[in-house]
């Protein structure tokens, strides 16, 4: 696949990674964020670790956004989903997401509810325009790359007139999240996880830009590089990391400049703009309640709006007592600190959000590198 | 930094409040687990539990017979079984009505997500059960899960092997004319349970299945009656069904006396009530058996000194006839015809 | 975070679609996200929208980057 | 008085414009007549032919083999066959892949209410097509029908009896550390093929799947290389799970390296849009070998010699871990860990 | 069963029959109409013809509902089956009975409609109430015996106020039929078929009594005598009419006395006129539009009325050409004179009304009596 | 036409139901339509109703009647 398969040449990683080892100096540790679980993802699934220095750390954001959903936004789609006539309408990932008592959406819809998985909301509105007697929620999920998409669709909706469709939001924002983490009371405070520096997600800044990240490479004087997601990538992005600390600088750099610029997609900007608002607050999971961090429906397009046409009520439901995640999302703690990974929660029974999706800390660390920390053990 | 880590560590699956899920059947993990903590417990066999996706199997010397049935009864539960049992009794009878002695089975599940796991484990109990009464192994299997509202609730393939001693040449195609035709028992029992139990229906009837393995009941009628033409168990379409199969099977006809064939009151009561009639109803323990006159009485006392031929009866014989048609004489001394059954058997009100 | 892929614009459609090719796969996609995209272009492709160009310069430059960077370690 | 009336005529199948019902499933002659004009029809042979619930075959001296596996693919159609063809291979395989000589096929079908027979006759006929390419049998079978909404158009289990040569001993539990890991050609084009089809995921790519009947191709491999330990087709979870299985069964780990793994760009660029793995998507007509390291170039030699091996690659080898791990070395020079699928796979979006 | 087994006594039978050649003159024939399908099922079910003498005739009425459902008014059926979120509840009977265009009820069930087989008109009213948010509707069909209970059931729908259950009335008038039959050009004028005397259905006649008969029996001056259904009921209504036809009387005789009245159930009559009203014409299958022949609901419960609920339109589909059903309901031909008989017509692939229930004469000789012609042909 | 089949009242119920016996078969079917049906009594049972009583004496009479005429006629 052209420009896929050429930063995934595994001779060119070796020369990435010789330079890392080259220029990492050997007396610190690089402490590196990536905040999205795509970079966590594409550490695991091409073991980048065993290429790099053990300087190299790298911490596992809350960048994944089925993880981030609370389990009282999951419990409310499964809500909609169980109405007579209707079909919530999602995508794959968020179908496994554990909610309250035992219950995902996929359990919902073993037992009758009308769940439907779709790969874009286009395909929600076709759902409705093939359904006139049936409601059908888009439950919408996403950071900034998939706003645009959802707005685009609540325009359709609202230009065609449909009267059955509607879209439960649940889109967050990816510098509001990073700046909690760095306003933690742990890390701001405590100290206890000093961050080094940041891999920022590349896809969120096709769209945003690089420019929002500015003011806490400023603020709180970390590097910040905007990574693309294939492996060469990331070392790319490890290896200018690791120049700025070295060289003391904390600039927004762009890794990703094939795709990304300063000011990114002006026109999906402008679609998000004319169909959503900020929240005050949104519960994010593991990071708890977030101010100004997520999206809603502007009151324009509220008959369009799920919150509203079905008079949802938020309920916030705590994660299981054991689990790790905000701690781990925080980049507080390592799956492996969790009593429970791999016994009570693995992927089939993931009893955290970080075990759900496969860019899930947990999820990702059981599926590709457990076997390491077992051989380690025996 | 250390962990609880259990590698291939999976919850438990939980057979009181879990449900069948597509997992089940994604080839992964779950699907795996299923398979060790159900059908594995149950079925646990030597062949089974080398895990390949086949079963080998030393058959002893003779013709290797193989029959199959998909079952799909609805409701799974009824009196005297459910599609478990049913399901081994349904194959082992159809290996069985060659002389075969049943080797093994093997079963192919598909499941409906959403279908209660307490449940499964009951069905795959009942014919864990089935299976060792009768002394049959279920040395392979497969489990596919659909989707909601893509199934219902359970469907069971079973497919028996067995062996035919040598000699033995039984078929559908050998009845001759002046053979005597006989039944193990009372007919229509298993259709009239499951009928009973329609919401539809609605009625309440003393009627258990008669599910049950034939094949000793077989192999006790062929050593002392090797001569036995044919024999085969009237499932779905009933008697008549199977009469119909025989008579076109060997070019010829079967003539059926209405007043010796064995049904219970209640099932007759049933029919009367639904306007059905109960040659036409299903049967899963009985057997019809065609051989040559001189032997009927012979076979007839071996029938009736098993357990499941006690109230076995000689109803009719073989004549000749090149339409193939099924005739009964009624208890008036008229004569009319077993058809087939015409469409499904659908209760009537005129 | 956010699967988004390269792909090929091999047709512009009707209402802001397009017919993309990724590796010899083909799909109708929606590319009206993306300003005055053009046959033959790349986009990156998340759930259905192009959510931006590629630039197929900036994107040599960054593979030119490497093989150089590779020669200076180079044993 | 005089008649046109033909004794037992049925009015033929309308396989233009008919569709399945329920009294084709009911014992009656809808029932006989769907079996005579379909099934008969297309799977022809004398064991189907004799008209008994079961057929009696003679077995050529060897250990038995019989494995079962039911079909719910959806679509039914796909490029490069469908439900029919793929019922008759994947059970052939299964047969095949412990050593044996596949002798006989049952097919058991719970079609659906209202499905057309024209479509039930195209799936039919490539079943027929298929078995008779590989010169196997369909020799007895059922057919139910389940109510509208019941079912999913159409169900296939196929049951396979096969024989394996004395001396031959393959089993998923004889991987020993030092074996090499083989694949039969590119993996993933049978599952790619399929969701291209789902109206959900709307994609087009240049794959067709590889629903393939793999004993011959296993025939020339064990005559020349009869120290192979293993063969098994990686179909549902795909090579993951299949490899997994094996490590488990053999209580060994496996290694993989990911440059050997032959992929179709197209499988590749399918599995990118959707963010599945290519590890974890169905195959149809391939299998995973293990054999000793020293009969690996051997092995790889013969498989390539075979149309159906063109493209076979050496993926790994077997390696001591008690855990059962299967591994895979990246382009990189680093390593992760390949699990069981979890769950089922579902396109993500991140 | 008891006050069944008894009547199906074989010794009984024997006597019966004896008595009735004994008593049967050789010189004359017996034309006997059995107006209703019932007594066609019991003479071919228990052979009865075989213990007649030949004198004996029997001719098939239009005695079956079923039968007599013209073609439109299965159409009408269809159509409701066919409406969106729409239970169409019926007896068994129905579901079988050709359509236009090759359909039938079981047809449109299996192309998706929903089409459910009751075994009481309080059933329909149990999937309504299970199902409010759809319309269920049943069709009713028969004679005067069925009539009663679905007027039990449109009652209780209206004194719960059920808003989503109607009623599509097909219910017929048995008098009227027979009397069509008598007046019909063949038998008046030009005397083809010539009956003798009729056998009444019983079950008719334990709600309207006997006495309907009487107009009848004196104005066309042949005897009537209102038999049970079982076997020994039908012999000895046959010795009955046998002796009035023998000693010259043309009376209403009642054989069904364990049952039957002379004025019927007067509860049963009563719940029928307040729910019904009679049709001033009604398309009979075979027979053709017969006046005052058919119920329709009143006024009062048109809510509950499916053709107003609806605003269903008839039209009127005349039967396959080959078919020779009217013939045969009026007693002019016999099923063997039809020449799709037996090839294109046959119990799988009706193509007239008679072949559809086991009630019609064509199916009744198809599956009881069509070895014995066979057997004379070869 | 019109298939019914005589049953024994078992108990009277709510609402005009009755539980009928019929050769060992139960069920719960509507009696309303019977004016003063009471338990013991049999019924003529038509799609789940009771369209009219049976008498027994009557039947008992049918039956004698059917005995003698077969004497008359007995070889
Ligand atoms: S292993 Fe499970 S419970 Fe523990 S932190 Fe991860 S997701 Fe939470
Ligand atoms: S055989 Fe068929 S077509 Fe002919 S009269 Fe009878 S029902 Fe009509
Ligand atoms: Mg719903
Ligand atoms: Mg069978
Ligand atoms: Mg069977
Ligand atoms: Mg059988
Ligand atoms: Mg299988
Ligand atoms: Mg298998
Ligand atoms: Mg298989
Ligand atoms: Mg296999
Ligand atoms: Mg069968
Ligand atoms: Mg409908």
């Amino acid at each position: 696949m052209k420009y896929v398969s050429e930063f995934r040449d595994g001779g060119l990683a070796g020369r990435l990674a010789r330079a890392i080892t080259a220029e990492a100096c050997s007396g610190r540790e690089y402490r590196i964020m990536e905040f999205c679980g795509g970079h966590t993802h594409a550490i695991s699934r091409y073991g980048l670790r065993d290429l790099l220095p053990a300087s190299i750390r790298f911490i596992h954001g809350p960048g994944c956004p089925v993880c981030v959903l609370p389990i009282g936004r999951i419990d409310n789609a499964i809500d909609i989903a169980r109405r007579p006539d209707t079909i919530l309408c999602s995508y794959g990932d968020t179908l496994r997401v554990p909610a309250s008592g035992g219950q995902s959406l996929l359990k919902a819809r073993a037992e009758g509810a009308d769940v439907r998985m779709v790969y874009s909301a286009l395909d929600a509105l076709r759902i409705a325009r093939a359904h006139p007697d049936r409601e059908v929620v888009f439950f919408a999920i996403g950071f900034e790359t998939t706003t645009p998409p959802t707005a685009v669709a609540v325009k359709q909706a609202r230009d065609d007139n449909l009267q059955n469709f509607s879209v439960f939001c649940n889109h967050v924002l990816t510098p509001a999240a990073i700046q909690n983490i760095l306003e933690a009371p742990a890390v701001r405070n405590l100290g206890t996880v000093p961050l080094d520096g940041f891999i920022g997600p590349s896809h969120v800044s096709t769209v945003i830009g690089s420019r929002p990240y500015e003011y806490f490479a400023a603020e709180y004087q970390k590097p910040v590089v905007i990574a693309g997601f294939e492996p060469l990538d990331v070392l790319h992005s490890v290896l200018m990391l690791v120049r700025q600390l070295n060289e003391g600088r904390f600039e927004v750099e762009n890794q990703f400049s094939r795709a990304v610029t300063r000011n990114g997609n002006r026109k999906a900007q402008q679609a998000v703009a004319d169909v959503f608002e900020l929240r005050a607050r949104f519960e994010w999971r593991g990071l708890g309640e977030v101010p100004y961090s997520a999206l809603r429906i502007r009151p324009d397009y509220a008959d369009l709006d799920a919150e509203h046409r079905f008079g949802l009520s938020y309920r916030s439901v705590p994660d299981a007592k054991a689990c790790e995640c905000g701690a781990i999302l925080r980049g507080l703690k390592h799956p492996l600190d969790c009593k429970v990974f791999g016994n009570a929660c693995t992927p089939e029974t993931p009893l955290g959000s970080c075990m759900v999706s496969a860019e899930g800390a947990c999820s990702a660390y059981f599926t590709y590198g457990r076997f390491q920390q077992t051989e380690k053990a025996s | 930094m250390t962990s609880g880590a259990k590698p291939g560590y999976v919850r438990p699956l939980n057979f009181r409040r879990g449900s069948v899920e597509l997992a089940h059947g994604g080839g992964g993990r779950a699907m795996a687990q299923l398979i060790d903590e159900l059908f594995m417990a149950a079925f646990d066999n030597p062949a089974l539990r080398k895990g390949n996706d086949q079963a080998v199997v030393e058959p002893p010397p003779g013709r290797l017979v193989v029959a199959t049935d998909s079952h799909v009864v609805s409701p799974l539960f009824f009196p005297g079984g459910n599609i478990g049992s049913l399901a081994v009794h349904g194959t082992i009878n159809d290996v069985a009505m060659c002389g075969a002695r049943p080797l093994a089975l093997t079963a192919g599940f598909i499941l409906e997500e959403g279908y209660p796991l307490a449940d499964l484990r009951r069905i795959v109990e009942s014919m864990s059960e089935a299976a060792s009464a009768a002394g049959v192994s279920v040395v392979t299997g497969d489990t596919k899960v659909v989707e909601r509202g893509k199934g219902d609730g359970v469907f069971i393939n079973t497919t028996g092997i067995g062996v035919v001693p040598p000699g033995l040449e039984l078929s559908g195609d050998r009845a001759r004319p002046g053979d005597h035709v006989l039944v193990s028992g009372p007919i229509g029992d298993h259709g009239v349970a499951i009928m009973s139990l329609r919401e539809s229906l609605g009625f309440e009837a003393p009627i258990t299945s008669d599910s049950a393995a034939l094949h000793e009941l077989v192999a006790a009628m062929l050593d002392e009656v090797p001569q036995v033409r044919c024999l085969r168990d009237p499932t779905r379409g009933g008697v008549a069904a199977t009469l119909n199969e025989l008579s076109r099977q060997s070019g010829v006809g079967i003539v059926i006396r209405e007043e010796a064939l064995p049904i219970r009151e209640a099932v007759d009561a049933a029919c009367e009530l639904l306007g059905l009639d109960p040659l036409y109803v299903a049967n899963e323990g009985k057997l019809l058996a065609i051989c040559p006159p001189d032997a009927s009485e012979r076979l007839l006392a071996v029938m009736r000194a098993h357990p499941l031929g006690s109230d076995a009866a000689l109803i009719g014989e073989v004549i000749e006839d090149s339409h193939g048609f099924v005739q009964m004489e009624t208890a008036f001394g008229g004569t009319r015809n077993v058809d087939w059954i015409a469409g499904e058997q659908l209760p009537r009100i005129c | 975070m956010c699967l988004a892929i390269p792909v090929e614009v091999l047709e512009l459609k009707e209402d802001g679609a397009a017919l993309v090719d990724a590796g010899g796969v083909r799909k109708t996609v929606d590319v009206s996200l993306v300003e005055g995209v053009t046959e033959g272009e790349f986009v990156i492709l998340h759930v259905g929208f192009a959510i931006s160009r590629l630039d197929r310069a900036e994107a040599e430059r960054t593979l030119a980057l490497f093989r150089e960077m590779g020669l200076e370690g180079d044993e």
